[in-house]
C-alpha cells in the first residue's frame, strides 16, 4: 500500500502544484513532497512488505536497494530548489516544479514496476518528463540540449520497447503466455526460446544503457548536464540513471535465469570498461566543469556496468556504488550550479580563480572532486575498491588494469580542470573581477549535506543497507563458471 | 603510562591543535607540541620495552574493524615523525605566522596536523584499508601544504604534480592491496610469509611505495613539490614524508613473500637514485631543489642497505644482511633529522633573504650566525663524514657490503660495485655540500638583498639545534641507539639482529667522541695562538687584482662545472652563452639550467601523445544529431556481435 | 485474415520507402501519416474477439498518427516555408537503395528467428524490423528536423507493428499505457521542433551543433 | 700507562718523520736538475718560523678559517692513529676502521675546502672546485683499493687487511694507489706544488690567503697525508704483516723512502697534465684498482 503511496503522493502534489497559484510559495511543494517521500521510502527500508505474487509493482529487494537513495537525493535536491527558484525568480516556476514532482513519482513507479512493459512504460514518460526541466533556462543551446535528449534518449528507449517485445516473444515461442511479468519470465527460465532471447537482451541493454549513459549510447549526456540547472543534473545522474541500471539488472535477471548469464557478463563488462575508457579519453582534456561532470556520470556508469557484470559481490558493490555516486555527483552538481550562476560561464577559458570569487562552492567543488575520484575516507572509494576486490576475486585482471588505469586518467583530467578554475587571478564572465558572490545557506548547505552523506555512508554504511544490498544481490547469483 | 594512553593523548593533541589551527594559533602550538611529545614517548616505550602494543576496540570504520599495532618498526618510524612533526610545528609558528601570511597561515595549520595524524596512522594501522585510507588523507593533506601559496603558479605547479604522481601510486597500491585482500580473504595485515602466491605483488609496492619514497626513476614530483612548499613542509616531506615510501616497503617486504630478484632490483635501483641524485643536485641553483635532489640520493643510500638486506635474506646470510639493515633504518633516522635541520636551514635563509637562488646569496654567516653553523653541521653529517651520524649508517652499509664481498658468494658481484658507487656518493654529496655552504653562507653578499638581513627568532632556532644536537648525538653514541635499530630490525627478520656485539659501534662511538673532543681542542689552540702572533686585517689577497668585486666570486654553476661536465649525458643542462667578443667587451652573460629530465625528455612527451588521442577522439562529438543516432545503432551492433560471439553455452 | 494484413503490412512497407526516396518534405509527412493510419487499423484485423479498448486505441492511434502529429510537422513547415530536404547527408537513391537491402535484410533476420506456426507466413517481423531501420536510416541521413520526426515516427511505427505479435498475451493496459507514450513523445517532439523553429528560425539541424567539443 | 705512552711515541713518530717526506722529493728534483736544492730539513724550518709568524686575515673570512686547518690537521692525525705499522699494529683497530681512515681524510678535505672558499677568493673557488671534484674519482679507487685488500684477507680491519702482500695484484695495486697518492697530495702530474701561476693551481690555491699557524697546520697536514698515503701503500704491496718488529719497520722505512724518490723522479720528468687530461689520468688508477679486484678476486676464490 505504502509503495503505491510512494507513487501516488508526488503525482498529487505534482497536480496540487500545478494548480497552486502563488508563484513564491510553490517550490514549497518540493521540500514537503520530498521529505513525506523519503520517511515513507526509509520506513520500508527498515521494514520491507511481502511482495504479491502477480503484483504490478512492489517494493522489492531491489527496489528497496536503491529506492531510497533517490528519494533522499530528491530531498536535498529540492532543498536547494526552493533557494534555486528564488534566485532564478524572473522564471515562472510551474512547469518546473510540476515536472520535477511527477518525474520523482514516475521514478518510484519505474524502481518499483515487476512488468517490463510497465516499467518502459514508466521509463519512457521520465524520459519525456524530463524536458521541460532541461530547457528551463529557455536558451537557444538549453533547446539544442534537449532536442538531441529527445531524439537519442527516444531512440533508445523505443529500442528497448522493441527489446521488451522480444522478450515477450520470447518467452510466448517458448511456450510460455509471453506475459512481460518479471516473475513469470523468470519462472519461465531456460525455456525461453535462446534467438529472441538474445535480441531482447541486446536491444534492451542497448536501450536502457542509452537512458544510463554508457558509451557508445552517451551522446546526450554532456549537451543535457551541461546545459541543465544544477539539480535537474544531480537528479537525472543520481535518479534517471538509476532507474536504467535496476532496469538492466531486471533483465538481466531473466537473462541469466534463462540460463545465458555468461552473455550479460560479457557484454555488460565490454561495455563497462569500454564506457570507463572512453570516459576517461574526454575527461583528459575536457574544458567544461558542466560537461566534465557528464562524462564522469559516464566513466560512473561504466563502473557500475562492471560490477553488474561481475556478479554476486561485484552486484553488491554496485549497488553501494550507486548509493555513494549518486549522493556525491549531488554535491558536485549543486555547487557547480552556483559557479556556474556566480561565473557566469562554464569553461576554463572564460574563468578561473572562483575560490575568490565564491570561496564555500570552490570549496566544496573541490572536495566533491576528491570524493568523485576515490579518496578516502568519501564513499565512492569503499565501493569502487569493493568493485576492484571484486574483479580480483574473480582473476579478471584485465578488467582490473583497465579500470584502474581509467581511474588515474579521469582524476588527472577533472583535477586539472577544477583547478584551473578554482585556483588562479579571478576571472569570469559576467561581472566585473572585484565582485564578491554571496552565497546564500539555502544554496550552501545541500552539497555540504551531499558531502556529509557521502562521508556516512562511506564510514559508517549502516548494516540494514548493507543488508538490503545483499539481499537485492542475492537476487543476481553468481554465474556459473 | 602504557603507549595506548599516550598515543589517545597524542591524537587529541593533534586533533585540537585542527580545531585550534583557525582561532587560536597558541592552543594549537601547545595541543600539537603535546601530541608531538606523547608520540614520542610512546615510541620511546614501544623501543625500550620489547612487547608490540596491539590494540583492537570493537568499532569498525568503513566495514573493517578498527586494528592498531605499535611494534618496533612502527615505533622506529614514529619516533622520527614526533621528533620532526613537534621540530617542524614550533619552527612554523614563527617561520609561517599570521603575521606574514595572514591568508594561509591557519589553512597550512590544520593541514600541517591533519598530515601528522594521517602519517601517523598510516604507521599504526594493521589494516589494509585503513592503511590505505591514512596514505590517501595523508597525501591530500601534503598537497595542501606543497600549495600554501596558492597565488604562486609555481607551487601550483608543483603541487598539481606531487598530486598527479600520487595518484599514480594510489592506483598501484589500490591494485596491491585489493589483491591482497582477494587472495588472503581479509583486510587483516600482518606476517604472512607462508603464502608464496604473493610474492609477485611486491612489484605493485614497489612501484606505489617507490614513487612516494621518490626513488631514481619515480622521483620527477619531488624536486619541485619540496622546492616549492614552506620550508617547515618540505622539512616534514623529505624527512618523514618520503620514508613512509620507505616504511611500506620494509613493512611489506617483511610480511610479504618476495620474488628472487627483488633484492637485486631494490640495490640497483638504489644504486642508481644515490649516484644520479647527488649529480642532479650539483647541477641545481637553487637551494631548496638541490637540498631536494639530496633526498633521492639518501633514499638511494638507504635502498642499497634494504637491498642488499633482502639478499641476504634470501640467501639465509644473516652475517652481513643485518648490517645492511641496520645501516639502511640507521640512515632513514639520519636521515630524518639532517635533512629535516637542512631545509630547517634553507627556511631561514629564505625568511631573511627572500630568495632560492643561490647565485643572488652569499656571506650570509655574518647575519645568520646560528643558520650558518648548524646548516654546516648538518652539510658534514649529509656528506656522510665523521664525527656525525651520517658516518655511523654509511659506515654500517660499508661493513655490511664489504662483509658481502668477502663472503665470496653471488652477492658480492652486486656489493663490489654497490661499494665503490657508495663510494662515489659520498665524495659527490662531498662535494656539492662544499659548493652549498660556500656560495650560500661563505665570502661576501653577491646582491644587496643578502646584506641587511636578520637571524631568525628562538622558535625558528631551537628546533634546529635540537636537530643539530641528535645528530651530534647518534654520531657521538650510536650504540645508544642500538637497541632501537635492534627491536625494529626484530620486527623486519626476528631473530636476525641480536646485539652491538657484531659492530664494534662502542670503538666508533669513542673514537668520535675523542676525535670531536681534539677537534675542537686544536681549534681553541690554534686560535690563541693566532690571536697571540696578532692579527692584521686586509682584503682577499685575489693576487694582487686591484679592484674585487663580490660578484667576482665562484658561483655554483661553475663550481660544479667540472662534475656536471661528466654527467651532461643525463643532465642535458640547458646553457645561455653570451661570450664577450673583441677588446671592449660591450656585455657578456651566462645562464645555466640542469631540467628534471627524466620529466621532461620521457614523461612529458608520452603525456602529450594521450593528449593528442584524447584531442583526436573529442571530434567525435560533433555536435550532430545523426552521428549520435549513428554512434547508437554502431553501439547496438558491436552489442549484437559481442552478444552472438561465444555463443550460448 | 492473413492474406489482407500482409497486405497492408506490405503497404506499410512501401510507404516506409517512399518516405526515403521522396525529397519533398510534405510527401516525407504524408507517407508517415499514411503508414500510421494503417498501422491503427491492424489491430482491428488481428483481435480475434471484439474489444472497447482496442477499438479506442485503433481510433487514437489513427487519429493522431495520421491526422494530429501531421498538421503540427506541416505547421512548423509553413512556418519555416521550407518543402525540400536540400543536400542531406546521405543521397536519395543511396538510401533508397539502403532501404530496399534493410527491408531483404529484415526479411532473411525473421527466417533466422524461429516464429511461432501462426505467424510464420505473416509478414509482421520482417515489417516491422524493415520499418524500423528505414526509420534509423531517415533519422540518420537527413538534416531537417521534420524529416528526422518522420523517421522517428517511423522507427515506433515498426515497433508497434511488433508489438501486434503480442496484442493478445500482454495485457491491454500496458499496451495502452506504451501507445499514450508514444504519442506524446511524439507531441512533445512536435512541440520542441515548433520551439526550434522559433528559437533559431531554421528546421535545419546542422545549425544546431553548438553543443560540441 | 705503556698504552698512553705508546700512543704519544707513536704520534711523535708520525708528527716529527712527516715534514722529511717533501724535503726529500725536492732534494731528488734538484738533484736531477742538477741544483743544490733546499736542504732536507727546509719543511721543518718553514713550520717553525710559520707557527711563530702573525696572521693576515682576509675581510671576508669568517672563524671557518681558522677552524678549518685545525680540524683538518686532527683529522689526518687521526687517520695516521689507525695505520697499522707493520707487526706493531696500529694504536685503535677495530673493524671498518678502513672505512673511517678514508672517511677522516675526506673530512680534512671537507675543512679545508671550506677554509678555503671562506676568503671568497676566486682563485680559491677554482681550486676548491678542481679539488673536490677530482677527488671523486680518487675516492671510487681507494674504496676500490680498500674491496681488493678486503677480498684477499676477508677483513675489514686495516691491521689484519694490509698484513698480507697484495699477491699477484701487487703491482697493479701499487700502480693504482701510486696514482692515488699523486693525486691526493697534488704532486705533479696532476699538480704543481711549486707552480706560481694561480690559473693552474689545485691545492696552492686553496691556500693563497692563509698565512702564520694556520698555513702551517696546512702545511703540516699535507706532509703528514703524503706520509700517510706512502706507508698504505707500502703495507698494501709488502707483506709486513709477516716480518718481525724492526726488520718491518727497516722495510717500511726504505720502501717509503723508495715511494718518495719516485716521486720526485716522476715531478721532475713529467710536465703537469692540462686539466682536462687529468680525469683521464685519475681514471687510469682507478681501473688499475679495479684490474688489482679482480686478480685478488680470481686468487680468492678456492
Amino acid at each position: 500500500m505504502i509503495s503505491l503511496l510512494l507513487i501516488a503522493l508526488p503525482l498529487l502534489a505534482a497536480a496540487a502544484a500545478f494548480a497552486w497559484p502563488g508563484e513564491r510559495t510553490r517550490p514549497w511543494f518540493l521540500p514537503a513532497a520530498g521529505g513525506v517521500h523519503t520517511a515513507l521510502a526509509f520506513w520500508l527500508l527498515a521494514n520491507p512488505p511481502v511482495l504479491a505474487r502477480d503484483a504490478w509493482f512492489g517494493f522489492d529487494p531491489l527496489a528497496r536497494a536503491v529506492l531510497p537513495m533517490v528519494s533522499l537525493l530528491f530531498l536535498v535536491c529540492s532543498i536547494y530548489g526552493v533557494s534555486y527558484l528564488r534566485l532564478r525568480s524572473e522564471r515562472k516556476n510551474r512547469v518546473f516544479v510540476t515536472a520535477l514532482l511527477v518525474m520523482i513519482g514516475l521514478l518510484s513507479l519505474a524502481l518499483q514496476a515487476q512488468n517490463l512493459g510497465l516499467l518502459w512504460v514508466a521509463a519512457e514518460a521520465t524520459t519525456l518528463v524530463t524536458v521541460p526541466l532541461l530547457h528551463f533556462n529557455r536558451t537557444a543551446r538549453a533547446f539544442e540540449a534537449s532536442w538531441k535528449y529527445l531524439l537519442v534518449g527516444g531512440t533508445g528507449i523505443a529500442l528497448s520497447l522493441l527489446g521488451s517485445f522480444c522478450l515477450g516473444y520470447a518467452s510466448l515461442h517458448g511456450g510460455g503466455n509471453g506475459d512481460l511479468a518479471f516473475t513469470a519470465l523468470v519462472a519461465q527460465g531456460a525455456s525461453l526460446t535462446r534467438p529472441w532471447l538474445i535480441t531482447a537482451w541486446v536491444l534492451l541493454l542497448a536501450g536502457y544503457g542509452t537512458k544510463m549513459g554508457l558509451a557508445p549510447m552517451h551522446t546526450w549526456k554532456p549537451d543535457a548536464y551541461g546545459e541543465a540547472p544544477g539539480m535537474v543534473g544531480a537528479l537525472l545522474a543520481g535518479g534517471t540513471t538509476t532507474m536504467a541500471f535496476v532496469a538492466i539488472l531486471r533483465v538481466k535477471q531473466v537473462v541469466d535465469a534463462a540460463g545465458a548469464g555468461d552473455m550479460t557478463e560479457r557484454t555488460l563488462l565490454a561495455f563497462g570498461l569500454f564506457s570507463m575508457v572512453v570516459a576517461a579519453l574526454f575527461l583528459l582534456t575536457t574544458k567544461d566543469y558542466k560537461r566534465m561532470l557528464a562524462y564522469s556520470s559516464v566513466e560512473h556508469m561504466g563502473i557500475l556496468a562492471v560490477g553488474a557484470a561481475l556478479g554476486g559481490a561485484g552486484v553488491w558493490a554496485a549497488l553501494f556504488h550507486v548509493w555513494t555516486n549518486a549522493l556525491t555527483k549531488g554535491a558536485l552538481f549543486l555547487s557547480a550550479g552556483n559557479l556556474r550562476r556566480a561565473a557566469g560561464a562554464q569553461t576554463s577559458d572564460l574563468v578561473s580563480g572562483l575560490a575568490w570569487r565564491a570561496p564555500v562552492s570552490a570549496r566544496i567543488f573541490v572536495a566533491g572532486l576528491f570524493a568523485v575520484t576515490a579518496c578516502p575516507p568519501f564513499g565512492v572509494f569503499f565501493s569502487e575498491l569493493k568493485i576492484i576486490l571484486a574483479t580480483f576475486q574473480m582473476d579478471n585482471f584485465f578488467a582490473a588494469t583497465v579500470f584502474l588505469g581509467c581511474l588515474f586518467f579521469a582524476f588527472f583530467g577533472m583535477g586539472r580542470l577544477v583547478f584551473a578554475i578554482v585556483d588562479g587571478r579571478p576571472r569570469t564572465a559576467n561581472r566585473p573581477p572585484g565582485e564578491r558572490i554571496p552565497e546564500q545557506p539555502g544554496v550552501i548547505l545541500p552539497p555540504l549535506l551531499f558531502l556529509g552523506l557521502s562521508l556516512w555512508l562511506g564510514l559508517a554504511a549502516p548494516a540494514l543497507l548493507r543488508a538490503a544490498w545483499t539481499a537485492a544481490a542475492a537476487q543476481l547469483p553468481l554465474p556459473p563458471p | 603510562m602504557t603507549p595506548g594512553g599516550l598515543l589517545g593523548i597524542a591524537g587529541i593533541g593533534l586533533t585540537a591543535g585542527i580545531l585550534g589551527a583557525f582561532k587560536a594559533p597558541r592552543l594549537w602550538l601547545a595541543a600539537t607540541l603535546t601530541g608531538a611529545a606523547a608520540a614520542f614517548a610512546a615510541a620511546v616505550w614501544a623501543l625500550a620495552t620489547g612487547p608490540v602494543w596491539d590494540w583492537q576496540p570493537g568499532f569498525v570504520i568503513g566495514g573493517e574493524a578498527l586494528h592498531l599495532r605499535l611494534d618496533g618498526l612502527s615505533a622506529f618510524f614514529l619516533l622520527l615523525l614526533s621528533v620532526l612533526g613537534g621540530a617542524g610545528t614550533l619552527y612554523a609558528a614563527e617561520y609561517w605566522a599570521d603575521r606574514d601570511h595572514p591568508v594561509s597561515a591557519p589553512s597550512a595549520r590544520a593541514w600541517w596536523n591533519g598530515l601528522l595524524l594521517s602519517m601517523g596512522g598510516v604507521l599504526l594501522c594493521a589494516n589494509g584499508l585503513h592503511f590505505l585510507i591514512g596514505w590517501e588523507i595523508f597525501t591530500v593533506c601534503a598537497y595542501f601544504l606543497i600549495t600554501t601559496e596558492r597565488q604562486r603558479p609555481a607551487a601550483r605547479a608543483a603541487g598539481w604534480l606531487y598530486l598527479a604522481a600520487s595518484h599514480v601510486a594510489m592506483v598501484c597500491l589500490f591494485a596491491f592491496f585489493a589483491l591482497l585482500a582477494a587472495r588472503t580473504g581479509g583486510w587483516e595485515l600482518g606476517p604472512m610469509g607462508d603464502r608464496p602466491g604473493l610474492a609477485p605483488l611486491f612489484w605493485l609496492a614497489l612501484v606505489g611505495f617507490g614513487l612516494k619514497a621518490g626513488l631514481f626513476p619515480l622521483h620527477i614530483w619531488l624536486p619541485s613539490a619540496h622546492a616549492n612548499a614552506p620550508s617547515h613542509v618540505s622539512a616534514i616531506l623529505s624527512g618523514m614524508a618520503i620514508k613512509l615510501g620507505i616504511y611500506g616497503l620494509v613493512r611489506f617486504t617483511g610480511w610479504l613473500p618476495v620474488p628472487d630478484s627483488a633484492g637485486w632490483v631494490v640495490a640497483l635501483l638504489g644504486v642508481v637514485s644515490a649516484v644520479l641524485g647527488v649529480a642532479f643536485a650539483l647541477g641545481q641553483h637553487d637551494l631548496k631543489r638541490l637540498l631536494a635532489y639530496h633526498s633521492v640520493e639518501n633514499i638511494g643510500i638507504i635502498l642499497i642497505g634494504l637491498g642488499f638486506a633482502m639478499i641476504a635474506a634470501a640467501q639465509g646470510q644473516a652475517a652481513w644482511g643485518r648490517l645492511a639493515l641496520a645501516g639502511a633504518l640507521l640512515h632513514i633516522w639520519n636521515h630524518g633529522l639532517f635533512k629535516a635541520l637542512l631545509f630547517l636551514g634553507a627556511g631561514s635563509v629564505v625568511h631573511a633573504t627572500g630568495t632560492r637562488e643561490m647565485s643572488r646569496l652569499g656571506g650570509l654567516w655574518r647575519a645568520l650566525p646560528w643558520t650558518a653553523s648548524l646548516f654546516a653541521l648538518a652539510a658534514t653529517a649529509i656528506a656522510g663524514l665523521p664525527p656525525l651520524n651520517g658516518f655511523v649508517s654509511e659506515w654500517l652499509v660499508y661493513l655490511g657490503l664489504f662483509d658481502a664481498v668477502s663472503a665470496h658468494g653471488t652477492a658480492a658481484y652486486a656489493a663490489i660495485p654497490a661499494a665503490v658507487a657508495l663510494g662515489l656518493t659520498g665524495a659527490l654529496a662531498l662535494a656539492c655540500f662544499v659548493k652549498v655552504c660556500g656560495v650560500v653562507f661563505l665570502g661576501l653578499p653577491r646582491t644587496p638583498i643578502s646584506r641587511h638581513v636578520h637571524e631568525c627568532g628562538w622558535r625558528m632556532r631551537l628546533p634546529m639545534l635540537g636537530l643539530g644536537a641528535a645528530c651530534v648525538a647518534i654520531g657521538l653514541a650510536p650504540v645508544l641507539f642500538w637497541p632501537a635499530l635492534v627491536s625494529a630490525a626484530d620486527a623486519w627478520q626476528p631473530g636476525w639482529v641480536d646485539d652491538a656485539s657484531s659492530t664494534p659501534l662502542a670503538t666508533l662511538g669513542s673514537f668520535h667522541l675523542a676525535l670531536a673532543g681534539l677537534v675542537i681542542l686544536a681549534a681553541v689552540l690554534l686560535w690563541r695562538r693566532v690571536k697571540q702572533n696578532g692579527i692584521r686585517r686586509a682584503g682577499t689577497w685575489d693576487c694582487g687584482y686591484a679592484a674585487p668585486a663580490p660578484r667576482m666570486q665562484y658561483t655554483a654553476g661553475s663550481f660544479a662545472g667540472i662534475i656536471t661536465g661528466w654527467f651532461d649525458w643525463i643532465l642535458r643542462p640547458v646553457r645561455h652563452a653570451h661570450l664577450p667578443k673583441d677588446n671592449f667587451p660591450a656585455r657578456a652573460d651566462f645562464a645555466e639550467h640542469t631540467p628534471e629530465t627524466v620529466l621532461e625528455r620521457v614523461i612529458e612527451p608520452a603525456g602529450s601523445l594521450v593528449q593528442r588521442l584524447s584531442l583526436a577522439v573529442r571530434r567525435l562529438q560533433d555536435g550532430r544529431v545523426q552521428a549520435y543516432i549513428l554512434y547508437l545503432l554502431l553501439g547496438l551492433a558491436a552489442l549484437a556481435i559481442l552478444a552472438v560471439m561465444g555463443g550460448p553455452r | 485474415m492473413s492474406g489482407a494484413m500482409n497486405l497492408l503490412i506490405g503497404l506499410a512497407m512501401g510507404f516506409s520507402l517512399v518516405a526515403l526516396a521522396s525529397s519533398r518534405l510534405p510527401s516525407v509527412i504524408r507517407a508517415a501519416a499514411f503508414q500510421g493510419m494503417i498501422l491503427g487499423v491492424l489491430p482491428l484485423l488481428l483481435e480475434a474477439k471484439f474489444h472497447w479498448l482496442v477499438v479506442a486505441v485503433a481510433i487514437g492511434t489513427i487519429t493522431v498518427k495520421g491526422f494530429v502529429i501531421p498538421s503540427l510537422l506541416r505547421r512548423a513547415l509553413r512556418a519555416a516555408n521550407i518543402d525540400r530536404e536540400v543536400e542531406p547527408l546521405l543521397g536519395f537513391v543511396p538510401s533508397l537503395l539502403l532501404g530496399a537491402a534493410a527491408t531483404v535484410g529484415a526479411a532473411a533476420l525473421a527466417t533466422v528467428l524461429p516464429l511461432r506456426p501462426e505467424h510464420a507466413r505473416s509478414l509482421l517481423v520482417p515489417g516491422a524490423f524493415a520499418t524500423v531501420v528505414c526509420g534509423f536510416i531517415l533519422l540518420i541521413a537527413r538534416t531537417k528536423a521534420i524529416s528526422q520526426v518522420c523517421g522517428y515516427l517511423m522507427l515506433e511505427n515498426g515497433i508497434y507493428l511488433f508489438g501486434l505479435l503480442l496484442i493478445n498475451s500482454t495485457p491491454l493496459l500496458v499496451e495502452a499505457g506504451i501507445l499514450l507514450d508514444l504519442t506524446v513523445a511524439v507531441f512533445v517532439i512536435g512541440i520542441i521542433v515548433d520551439r526550434i523553429q522559433r528559437e533559431f528560425d531554421t528546421l535545419d539541424t546542422r545549425k544546431l551543433n553548438s553543443l560540441r567539443e | 700507562m705503556i698504552a698512553v705512552l705508546e700512543l704519544f711515541l707513536r704520534l711523535a713518530a708520525w708528527l716529527l718523520l712527516a715534514p722529511l717526506l717533501p724535503g726529500i722529493i725536492n732534494r731528488v728534483k734538484s738533484w736531477v736538475a742538477g741544483r743544490r736544492g733546499p736542504p732536507v730539513l727546509q719543511l721543518y724550518y718553514d713550520l717553525a718560523r710559520l707557527w711563530r709568524k702573525g696572521i693576515v686575515l682576509s675581510t671576508a673570512v669568517s672563524p671557518a678559517h681558522i677552524a678549518g686547518p685545525a680540524l683538518a690537521w686532527v683529522a689526518l692525525v687521526g687517520a695516521a692513529l689507525l695505520l697499522p705499522v707493520g707487526q706493531a699494529g696500529a694504536t685503535l683497530s677495530f673493524r671498518g676502521d678502513a672505512l673511517l681512515f678514508v672517511y677522516l681524510l675526506a673530512f680534512a678535505r671537507f675543512c679545508l675546502a671550506l677554509a678555503a672558499l671562506d676568503t671568497g677568493s676566486a682563485f680559491a673557488g677554482m681550486g676548491v672546485a678542481r679539488e673536490v671534484s677530482y677527488a671523486v674519482l680518487a675516492e671510487a679507487a681507494i674504496i676500490t683499493a680498500l674491496l681488493t685488500l678486503c677480498v684477499q684477507s676477508n677483513s675489514v680491519s686495516l691491521v689484519t687487511m694490509l698484513a698480507p702482500s697484495a699477491g699477484a695484484g701487487a703491482a697493479l695495486l701499487a700502480a693504482g694507489l701510486f696514482g692515488v697518492l699523486l693525486a691526493e697530495n697534488c704532486r705533479v702530474p696532476f699538480d704543481d706544488p711549486n707552480t706560481h701561476l694561480e690559473l693552474t693551481m689545485i691545492h696552492e690555491a686553496m691556500v693563497l690567503d692563509h698565512s702564520g699557524p694556520p698555513l702551517a697546520a696546512i702545511l703540516h697536514g699535507a706532509a703528514l697525508k703524503l706520509l700517510l698515503f706512502a706507508v698504505l701503500l707500502t703495507e698494501a704491496v709488502l707483506p709486513l704483516g709477516k716480518l718481525s718488529l724492526l726488520p718491518a719497520l727497516a722495510a717500511l722505512a726504505g720502501s717509503v723512502l723508495l715511494v718518495a724518490v719516485i716521486a720526485g723522479l716522476v715531478e721532475s720528468l713529467m710536465a703537469r697534465l692540462a686539466f682536462r687530461r687529468v680525469p683521464l689520468l685519475l681514471t687510469t688508477a682507478f681501473v688499475l684498482c679495479v684490474f688489482a679486484l679482480l686478480v685478488a678476486w680470481k686468487g680468492g676464490m678456492p
